[in-house]
């Protein structure tokens, strides 16, 4: 057993974080024998109180006249022999670790009775800080995704994996004779310890045998930009917590960079206004291809072709003295000037950051103008290569197996067969090979042309560990036994090294581990490591680089810019390369700029737009050499000029029942030359399609005030933002209540639009999917939505993002409204929502000024995408059809700790309620509270100049308010 | 009372039968009726404006009625915090208090009808009568009640009011 | 023209008429009655709206009366929960075994719980007590605040078999969150099945309610008990 | 006017006992039958699929359901206060009384279906009625909607009464013109032993008074109530005081033109010219006429109201509905509702009963625009421009605006082939030789 370790003031003084093994009894598949009462979840028995609610949901008339009726039978079922620290009815914390674009990224999950149902950050890894994003959040849903692949299959038939280990057993002695000739592994590059050790030991065993790696969304320009500069591949991580300028080369910084929820917190730290001061900000330069969120951030944005990057970077390095062929910027040179100088104003305070998307040469460039500014080892900082990858690339294996080197194929946790490039042909060339054997979560493609198929274990049903973005490693540890019998990468690669049926994933991380502390402490710090879920001192030492003097001459030659419409592809947002396709959550949550849902459309901009004739929702067929895809536009205000950009990760064919045909599989328009992106596209109109489903329809605010926004320099000037707001007068007296008055202050300046809050209330709150048919008829769910407005020119706008939560207001319209009183308001100032009450006549929509109500226009637990009903939160009532619901403030959350306050007969600790979308955001941009409790966050960002509430001239008094936007641009720039 | 009769008189028009109606009442008889096809002008009739102050009574009492409940509910059963209006602000029980009140006054009238009119009454000996016929335009018939000795001289001095046919009905 | 009714249609009609007045009165009233029935009596026939007072086949015959009331064990021994979480919690089979390893140890009345323990299968017990869906009860407060088993349970030590006692509509609770007062006693004696009242109970109660922090201002919140 | 041969009654009880049916009588009576069933089996998908299968969303969270209650209630409302003004005027226009006492009672019950059907959980409706439970709970009597509950089950009762007691004596009429003795026993039973006495006319002539002077305030309140379900409201294009003072003219405007196109079909169908004269047609035209020109004036009112109040949201919705998105819907309306109907200032027009007919018809269909208007255009473009949606009506949307429709005219053919569709004691009273009308 071990031992349980005091959470750090976390916000959650209840949970402990512990060692999985502390539950001496592993929830067995489907978990019913330790699933006590009360608690419920389908996992139980048939009729329990979820499932009750579920038949009230489904409208079914119950007897009686109170709306109750009969109460359903329910079973209790007992654990036969109790571990210690269950208690039942509540919530154990774990610590564990999740895959997060390659790399490690530690969570907190919550495991209800045996179920982990919540992710959240751990506030003491590096790269979350507490943070989530959706992508992240995503897994938890699914690790119950019911097209998981459950069995072994072999050539399509179900079998045993017995029948597999012993094919192994035969074959190793060949392997053993021919030291393993013809054994070929392909991985994603490898960021756990333990299977890059396995691997290695592998490669020992067998001399003969190859590891290829491959990642769709590979970041290989990097390596090989510092390559050219230092003359070694080196890894580079960023600082931002002392950098006041950050100029980002095509990288998007804060969603997509590893480390991308740390670097959103520390440029947070920089840019958050306290207090009325107008301090100097933190300033973002970017110049960028497509639309970002760090471009919509920036305090000057400049969107350019992918191509016309480069020559902005060589036009940039010239400016700060580098000897480099400058190439022809379609980057006005003032904009170049006042971002020199800027940067030279703030040396060693500031970072140049290129994409992964850009070639070498940018990252070459951004590694001599960091050297040039001094940032090395303050801002930027260099490790040797995190991640473990095999000694060649997808197209060396492909080679391979054109030549018939390759005899066997084992691929861990990849999906070749959908992602690879168009022109390697990788399924063609797969018949060649004789044995193929496929690891992954899902029968997918790949699946669908190996051999073997192998069911793979979920990361919160595995044991593991990985490595963060700057090579802190974490441990993976399960919080549920395999619920489809599933087997690690790990486990797998010890049964191909022999041993045996492989051993127990847990036994070789220890192992690994065993080695790497030393027997000494061991016991003692993996417990520790288990608790924390980091393990402490493991950050990868980092390495003070020289480049190579001249090594600027040794750039090759600007490429010159071809002309003509140039394809760019992007991994999606939340489906990533499509590995998360038949998430039913990230299908339907809102792309943070275009808010498109289910499903992906050609981006172009408004200029190219109106050039081509085309608008949103026409199909049109593009062509890339003699590759030819036909896909919906969208007109995306912000995209550069002549440039069409395409997301990955859609078009998937055998994702499962959500994912299936979804969106356009942009992949057949890649090919190894233009991995990011290719010139010489052509695009012709076919006609209008089925426009693509977004939730935002109109982009404007129509002169309307929602977003307030403002300047350092006007606040230093003594513009007024937001107007002293004075009570609106009401003939009726102002309620004066007693006890907490709950309130919400969310800042804009340091909300960067990543939809994190989104996706974590939709895990907390029980949110239905509602699909597509019903998004397109703005009918999506989410209680909280991320408005995103634009200012100024189409092509060249400014954004502005709002998230909208219920307003909580003090006097509601929705409530008077209502003809049961199924909205009313509770004494501590919710706006309280009634399900059981509701009889559905949607006047409370009709009246709520903000549209934040949202409405069960079908029974979403049958019809539509039936969730997973084990993720559900116990504590959250299900709704039925026909019942309004919206925001509540996590009211499951306050009520709980009220009760634990009240249970120890003390009052309630400022910031021991947080809502899950403010546990979520990366810059801590929403602060909840007391408003009540002078000394609470809140209540002080309440007095905040700045603050501000929406529509105030309705006279609602909402509970939640804003901090209007302030942004520091350049005074050297025009804006 | 065997020997009480019902003689029914039909008469050619609406003015005969007001007209024999005036006479009948003046020689005395008491239990006498005017049936015709259309309320007839100069027949007694209760005055119009009797019952409108007691709808508008009935229409108060359900109104005030209707208001207390309301008001119970809303401010002793349990008073709600709804849009942090007062639980006592009392103007918005006031619509369906007075819709229900109107409500009360048409009930009460329909009720007031059959009182007066004495309805329903499927059975009558008039019905027995040849000439007792609603589909017919013209039935404007007097009926009067009398004892069987006074028939003889009841005959004629109803003809001379013009009756076109008299028939004898046993009650 | 004939005669279309016998005469006796007039009263038969004046009857119809008046019954037709009566029959939406007395439909309103059925309902009210129907409405207020389960919570007034506790007859079968009520029992299958609210289900108080029924009690339900559970796997082993396990006697309250017996355990609480001669053997005189407290709550808390098998419910160990109910201090600190939202559900009291039911003995794992282990807990039974503490003392039935030693006597009864071999009655076939109890081979159910010997055979959970050894095939490590959990026994389904039947919940007797149960709120609907979409009420969040919380045990631990309750107890904490000073709200007695028997406040919500009934006379437990004196059922045989175990019954719900009372129907658990909201008018149920909200009596006690209107007015906790009365309701109250000191914590130590929570799990007393034979507490006695003072004659003051109220006094008591106030005392309590300062005593426990005990707010009334919220309790009858809507989302005190729903969300 | 002089008794027509077999005189009026004979007339009248032929329509509902013998009349031969014309041939366009039973197509329409099937059509409409047809419609019912359309009611009926989209009300059964409704129940088990739930509301989702309009095209409502959020922000427009109210569709065509809402929009028929309205426009239904109005309908029903405004024929309501033409019987009641028919009655007060002294019961001397048979056709308008009994026709616009039916079209209110069936207009309204229609309408009252929408009003349960629209809900998402039509079944615990019952949660708006009053009644001491074991839950503690009571209706929300702050909510426009509460009121209009009871609104309409006040009209309900009332437009049931009015029907009822205008059909008394005519019920007699059938009883005793009836053929067969089943026939006569249905009638007899209706008619209470009606055998119009002085002493039943004196209390019937009292009654009928009594409950026009009811039915013209309840129906003032009850209109002015169902319209405060969305003046109630803040959104701009709800949020007006006006509301419920021009939803009055309004209503008596789709109620006189659908009163006006049953009279002129039935009069053409049973040729009833001779009982039926054309002055009656053009009384009901002055009506239409000048609930027209109402209509037409609270248009401009409320035009001006929004520049006056320079409430910037009310004036970004006016100018869409004026020059917008939805000036097309608004245009139509003002077109049928107001300019049409101003051909009745002419006598010629007044005079011809088809045109009448065809103008009665038009002006519904107005009627229903506006409420569309009112309804749905401004939850288009509400307070957050990010909510801004659109609204597409879906297959059952229109399947069940029809099929109301239907169960109207269903109603209605009932009531022709069973009950006295004209006002016989009045035809008699008029068709009485030397009587001073009194």
């Amino acid at each position: 057993m071990e031992k349980q370790r005091p959470s750090r003031g976390n916000g959650k003084n209840m949970d402990l974080w512990r060692g999985m093994e502390e539950l001496t009894t592993p929830a067995a598949p489907h978990g019913q024998e330790n699933e006590p009462a009360g608690a419920g979840g389908p996992l139980s028995e048939p009729l329990d109180r979820r499932s009750a609610l579920k038949l009230m949901g489904a409208s079914i008339a119950l007897a009686g006249m109170t709306a109750c009726g009969r109460l359903p039978q329910e079973s209790l079922v007992p654990y036969v022999n109790r571990p210690e620290e269950v208690i039942p009815g509540r919530p154990l914390w774990f610590a564990t670790t999740l895959d997060s674009d390659g790399y490690g990224c530690g969570v907190l999950a919550k495991s209800n009775t045996g179920r982990p149902t919540f992710l959240e950050g751990n506030p003491d890894h590096p790269a979350s800080l507490g943070a989530m994003d959706p992508r992240l959040q995503g897994q938890v849903l699914g690790l119950y995704d019911p097209d998981r692949s459950q069995s072994v299959l072999a050539g399509g038939e179900v079998a045993p994996w017995e029948s597999f280990t012993d094919l192994i057993r035969q074959i190793r002695p060949v392997w053993e004779a021919r030291h393993g000739r013809g054994l070929a592994l392909l991985t994603p590059s490898v960021s756990s310890p333990t299977l890059a050790a396995q691997i290695a030991d592998l490669q020992k065993r067998y001399a003969e045998a190859r590891w290829y790696s491959y990642d769709p969304i590979d970041r290989s320009a990097a390596a090989a930009g510092a390559q050219q500069v230092f003359g070694r591949p080196l890894d580079t991580h960023y600082d931002f917590s002392s950098a006041r300028v950050i100029l980002s080369l095509d990288s998007d910084l804060f969603a997509e960079e590893p480390g991308h929820l740390r670097y959103a917190r520390q440029l947070a730290h920089g840019r958050r206004v306290t207090g009325g001061s107008a301090q100097d900000m933190t300033r973002l330069y970017v110049v960028e291809s497509t639309t970002t969120i760090t471009g919509a951030n920036a305090d000057h944005r400049q969107a350019v072709r992918a191509s016309a990057v480069e020559a902005a970077a060589r036009g940039l390095a010239a400016r700060l003295g580098l000897s480099v062929a400058p190439g022809s910027s379609t980057v006005p040179s003032s904009w170049l000037d006042a971002v020199a100088s800027d940067l030279r104003r703030h040396p060693g305070k500031c970072a140049v950051a290129a994409g992964y998307s850009q070639p070498p040469a940018v990252h070459a460039l951004a590694q001599l103008i960091n050297y040039q500014l001094g940032a090395f080892g303050t801002t930027v900082r260099h490790t040797e290569p995190i991640n473990a990858q095999g000694a060649g690339g997808l197209s060396d294996l492909v080679a391979a197996m054109e030549a018939g080197e390759v005899a066997v194929l084992v691929m861990l946790d990849c999906n070749p067969v959908y992602d690879a490039p168009a022109n390697l042909d990788f399924d063609r060339h797969l018949d060649r090979v004789g044995l193929r054997v496929h690891l992954g979560l899902y029968a997918d493609e790949t699946a669908a042309r190996s051999h073997w198929h192998l069911p793979m274990a979920h990361a919160l049903e595995s044991w593991g560990d990985a490595r963060a973005f700057d090579g802190t490693a974490s441990l993976v540890q399960p919080l549920i036994a395999p619920l489809y019998n599933g087997s690690t990468p790990t486990e797998l690669v010890s049964v191909l090294a022999g041993g045996g049926k492989g051993a127990r994933g847990r036994d070789l991380v220890r192992a690994q581990w065993q080695g790497a502390h030393g027997a000494g402490s061991f016991d003692a710090r993996w417990r520790e490591s288990l608790a924390a879920g980091v393990v402490s001192g493991s950050a990868a030492p980092l390495v003070r680089p020289h480049p190579r003097t001249s090594a600027a001459q040794h750039l090759s030659a600007p490429a010159a810019s071809a002309g003509g419409l140039e394809l760019q592809l992007r991994p999606d947002p939340w489906l990533w390369d499509g590995r998360y396709a038949n998430n039913g959550w990230l299908q339907e949550l809102p792309r943070p700029l275009s808010k498109l849902s289910w499903g992906n459309a050609a981006l172009i901009g408004p200029a190219t737009a109106k050039s081509l004739g085309l608008k949103s929702g026409d199909l049109v067929a593009l062509t890339l050499g003699d590759r030819a895809l036909s896909a919906p536009v969208w007109v995306q205000p912000g995209e550069p000029r002549d440039t069409v950009t395409l997301n990955l990760g859609y078009g998937r064919r055998r994702a499962g029942a959500v994912g299936n045909g979804i969106g356009v599989d942009a992949y057949r328009l890649r090919t190894t030359q233009s991995h990011w992106q290719a010139t010489g596209l052509a695009l012709k109109r076919e006609g209008a399609g089925p426009a693509p489903i977004s939730t935002q329809l109109h982009d404007t605010m129509e002169g309307r005030d929602f977003v307030r926004a403002t300047t350092v320099a006007q606040i230093r000037s003594g513009a007024q933002v937001v107007p002293p707001q004075k009570p609106t007068p009401s003939i009726y007296p102002v309620r004066e209540v007693e006890g907490p008055a709950w309130g919400m202050v969310i800042d804009l300046s340091t909300c960067i639009g990543c939809m994190a809050c989104v996706a974590a209330c939709q895990n907390e709150n029980n949110t239905p999917v509602v699909g597509p048919a019903d998004v397109a008829r703005s009918r999506a769910m989410h209680w909280i939505r991320v408005d995103r407005y634009y200012q100024g020119s189409p092509d060249a706008p400014r954004t502005l993002f709002q998230p909208v939560p219920c307003m909580q207001c003090e006097q509601a319209p929705c409530e008077y409204v209502c003809p049961v009183g199924a909205t009313v308001h509770s004494q501590d100032g919710l706006n309280d929502m009634v399900y059981n009450r509701c009889i559905g006549t949607r006047f409370c929509s009709q009246n709520c000024p903000y549209k934040v109500r949202r409405f069960n226009w079908r029974d979403y637990r049958q019809a539509g995408f039936p969730p997973s009903p084990e993720v559900e939160n116990p504590n959250v009532t299900v709704r039925g059809r026909g019942v309004m619901e919206k925001c509540t403030y996590c009211l499951q959350r306050i009520r709980e700790a009220q009760i634990r306050a009240g249970r120890e007969r003390r009052s309630l600790a400022e910031g021991e309620v947080q809502t899950a979308c403010q546990r979520a955001c990366p810059t801590r941009a929403i602060q909840f509270g007391d408003l009540h409790a002078k000394d609470s966050a809140v209540a002080r960002a309440k007095q905040h100049p700045l603050n501000y509430v929406l529509l105030p001239e309705l006279g609602t008094l909402p509970r939640t308010s804003y901090l209007a936007r302030v942004t520091d641009p350049n005074p050297e720039i025009g804006t | 009372m065997a020997d009480r009769l019902l003689v029914v008189a039909a008469l050619p028009s609406a003015d005969a039968l007001a007209r024999a109606f005036e006479a009948a009442w003046r020689a005395g008889h008491q239990r006498l009726e005017a049936l015709s096809p259309y309320p007839v002008a100069g027949l007694p009739g209760e005055p119009l404006h009797r019952g409108f102050g007691r709808a508008l009574l009935v229409a108060v009492l359900v109104a005030g009625a209707a208001f207390i409940v309301q008001y119970y509910a809303a401010v002793w059963a349990y008073p709600m915090n709804v849009s942090g209006k007062p639980v006592d602000a009392w103007a918005p029980l006031t619509p369906a208090a007075g819709v229900l009140g109107l409500m009360g006054a048409g009930i009460w009238a329909l009720v007031a009808m059959l009182r007066d009119a004495g309805l329903p009454r499927l059975h009558h000996p008039v019905f027995d009568a040849r000439r007792v016929d609603f589909g017919d335009d013209r039935c404007y018939v007097l009926a009067i009640e009398v004892k069987e000795s006074e028939l003889p001289q009841l005959r004629p001095w109803l003809e001379g009011l013009g009756a076109e046919e008299i028939q004898e009905v046993r009650p | 023209m004939s005669q279309i009714f016998k005469p006796r249609a007039n009263d038969i009609s004046r009857a119809l008429l008046i019954t037709l007045g009566l029959l939406i009165v007395v439909t309103l009233a059925a309902v009210e009655t129907m409405v207020l029935l389960p919570y007034v009596t506790m007859v079968g026939m009520v029992a299958k709206t609210t289900r108080a007072g029924i009690t339900p086949e559970q796997p082993l015959p396990f006697s309250h009366k017996h355990h609480v009331s001669e053997v005189g064990l407290d709550c808390r021994y098998c419910h160990t929960s109910v201090e600190d979480s939202s559900f009291a919690g039911i003995p794992p089979s282990h807990t039974c075994m503490t003392c039935h390893s030693q006597f009864l140890s071999t009655v076939p009345m109890l081979g159910e719980l010997r055979a959970s323990l050894t095939e490590n299968k959990p026994i389904h017990w039947k919940q007797v007590a149960s709120v609907p869906g979409y009420v969040y009860f919380d045990h631990s407060i309750h107890i904490a605040k000073g709200v007695g088993c028997e406040t919500c349970h009934g006379h437990i030590e004196t059922m045989p078999l175990t019954r719900q006692a009372h129907a658990f509509e909201m008018e149920f609770c909200l009596d006690c969150h209107r007015d906790p007062a009365p309701h109250l006693r000191p914590r130590e004696t929570v799990t007393q099945m034979d507490w006695q009242p003072p004659k003051n109970r109220r006094a008591l109660g106030e005392q309590l309610m300062a005593k426990y922090g005990v707010k009334t201002a919220g309790l009858t919140s809507c989302s005190t008990c729903h969300r | 006017m002089s008794a027509a041969p077999g005189g009026a009654g004979a007339r009248v009880a032929a329509v509902a006992l013998s009349a031969p049916r014309p041939w366009p009588w039973t197509l329409a009576a099937l059509a409409s039958v047809v419609l019912l069933c359309a009611y009926v089996s989209s009300v059964l998908v409704l129940f088990r699929n739930g509301i989702g299968i309009f095209g409502n969303n959020i922000p427009v969270g109210w569709g065509f359901p809402i929009i028929n209650v309205a426009w239904w209630i109005d309908v029903g409302h405004g024929a309501l206060l033409i019987a009641a003004g028919a009655a007060l005027a002294g019961d001397c226009w048979p056709a308008v009384s009994r026709l616009s006492e039916s079209v209110a009672l069936f207009a309204g019950a229609v309408g009252g279906s929408f009003a349960i059907l629209h809900t998402g959980r039509p079944q615990y409706a019952y949660f708006l009625f009053t009644y001491p439970n074991p839950l503690d709970q009571w209706p929300q009597w702050r909510s426009p909607l509460m009121w209009d509950f009871f609104a309409i089950i006040a009209f309900l009762v009332l437009a049931l009464i009015v029907w009822l007691v205008g059909m008394l004596p005519d019920l007699a009429v059938l009883r005793d013109r009836a053929a067969g003795h089943g026939r006569q026993i249905f009638y007899g039973i209706l008619a209470l032993g009606w055998r119009g006495s002085h002493r039943q006319w004196a209390a019937w002539t009292r009654a009928r008074r009594l409950l026009a002077g009811i039915s013209v305030p309840l129906m003032v309140t009850s209109t002015g109530v169902s319209a405060l379900d969305f003046a109630g409201g803040i959104s701009a294009g709800y949020h007006s005081t006006m509301t419920p003072v021009d939803a009055v003219p309004a209503a008596i405007a789709s109620a006189a033109g659908l009163v006006l196109a049953a009279i002129v079909i039935l009069r053409r169908t049973f040729a009833l010219h001779d009982l039926i004269p054309v002055d009656e047609l053009e009384t009901l035209g002055r009506v239409l006429l000048g609930s027209a020109l109402a209509v037409g004036f609270f248009a401009l009112y409320e035009g001006y109201m929004t520049w006056y109040g320079a409430n910037a949201f009310d004036r970004y919705r006016q100018s869409q509905t004026l020059t917008g998105a939805f000036a097309p819907w608004y245009w139509t309306w003002i077109a049928l509702m107001v300019a049409l109907p101003l051909l009745l200032a002419w006598q010629r027009f007044r005079r011809s009963p088809w045109l009448l007919g065809v103008l009665g018809m038009l002006v519904n269909i107005g009627a229903w625009l506006y409420h569309y208007l009112v309804i749905v255009t401004t939850q288009e473009r509400g307070f957050m421009t990010s909510s801004w949606s659109g609204f597409v009506p879906t297959t059952w949307d229109w399947l069940l605006l029809s099929g109301s429709v239907g169960v109207f005219l269903s109603l209605l053919f009932l009531q022709v082939r069973l009950l006295p569709v004209l006002g016989v004691y009045a035809l008699r009273a008029a068709a009485a030789p030397g009587r001073s009308h009194g």
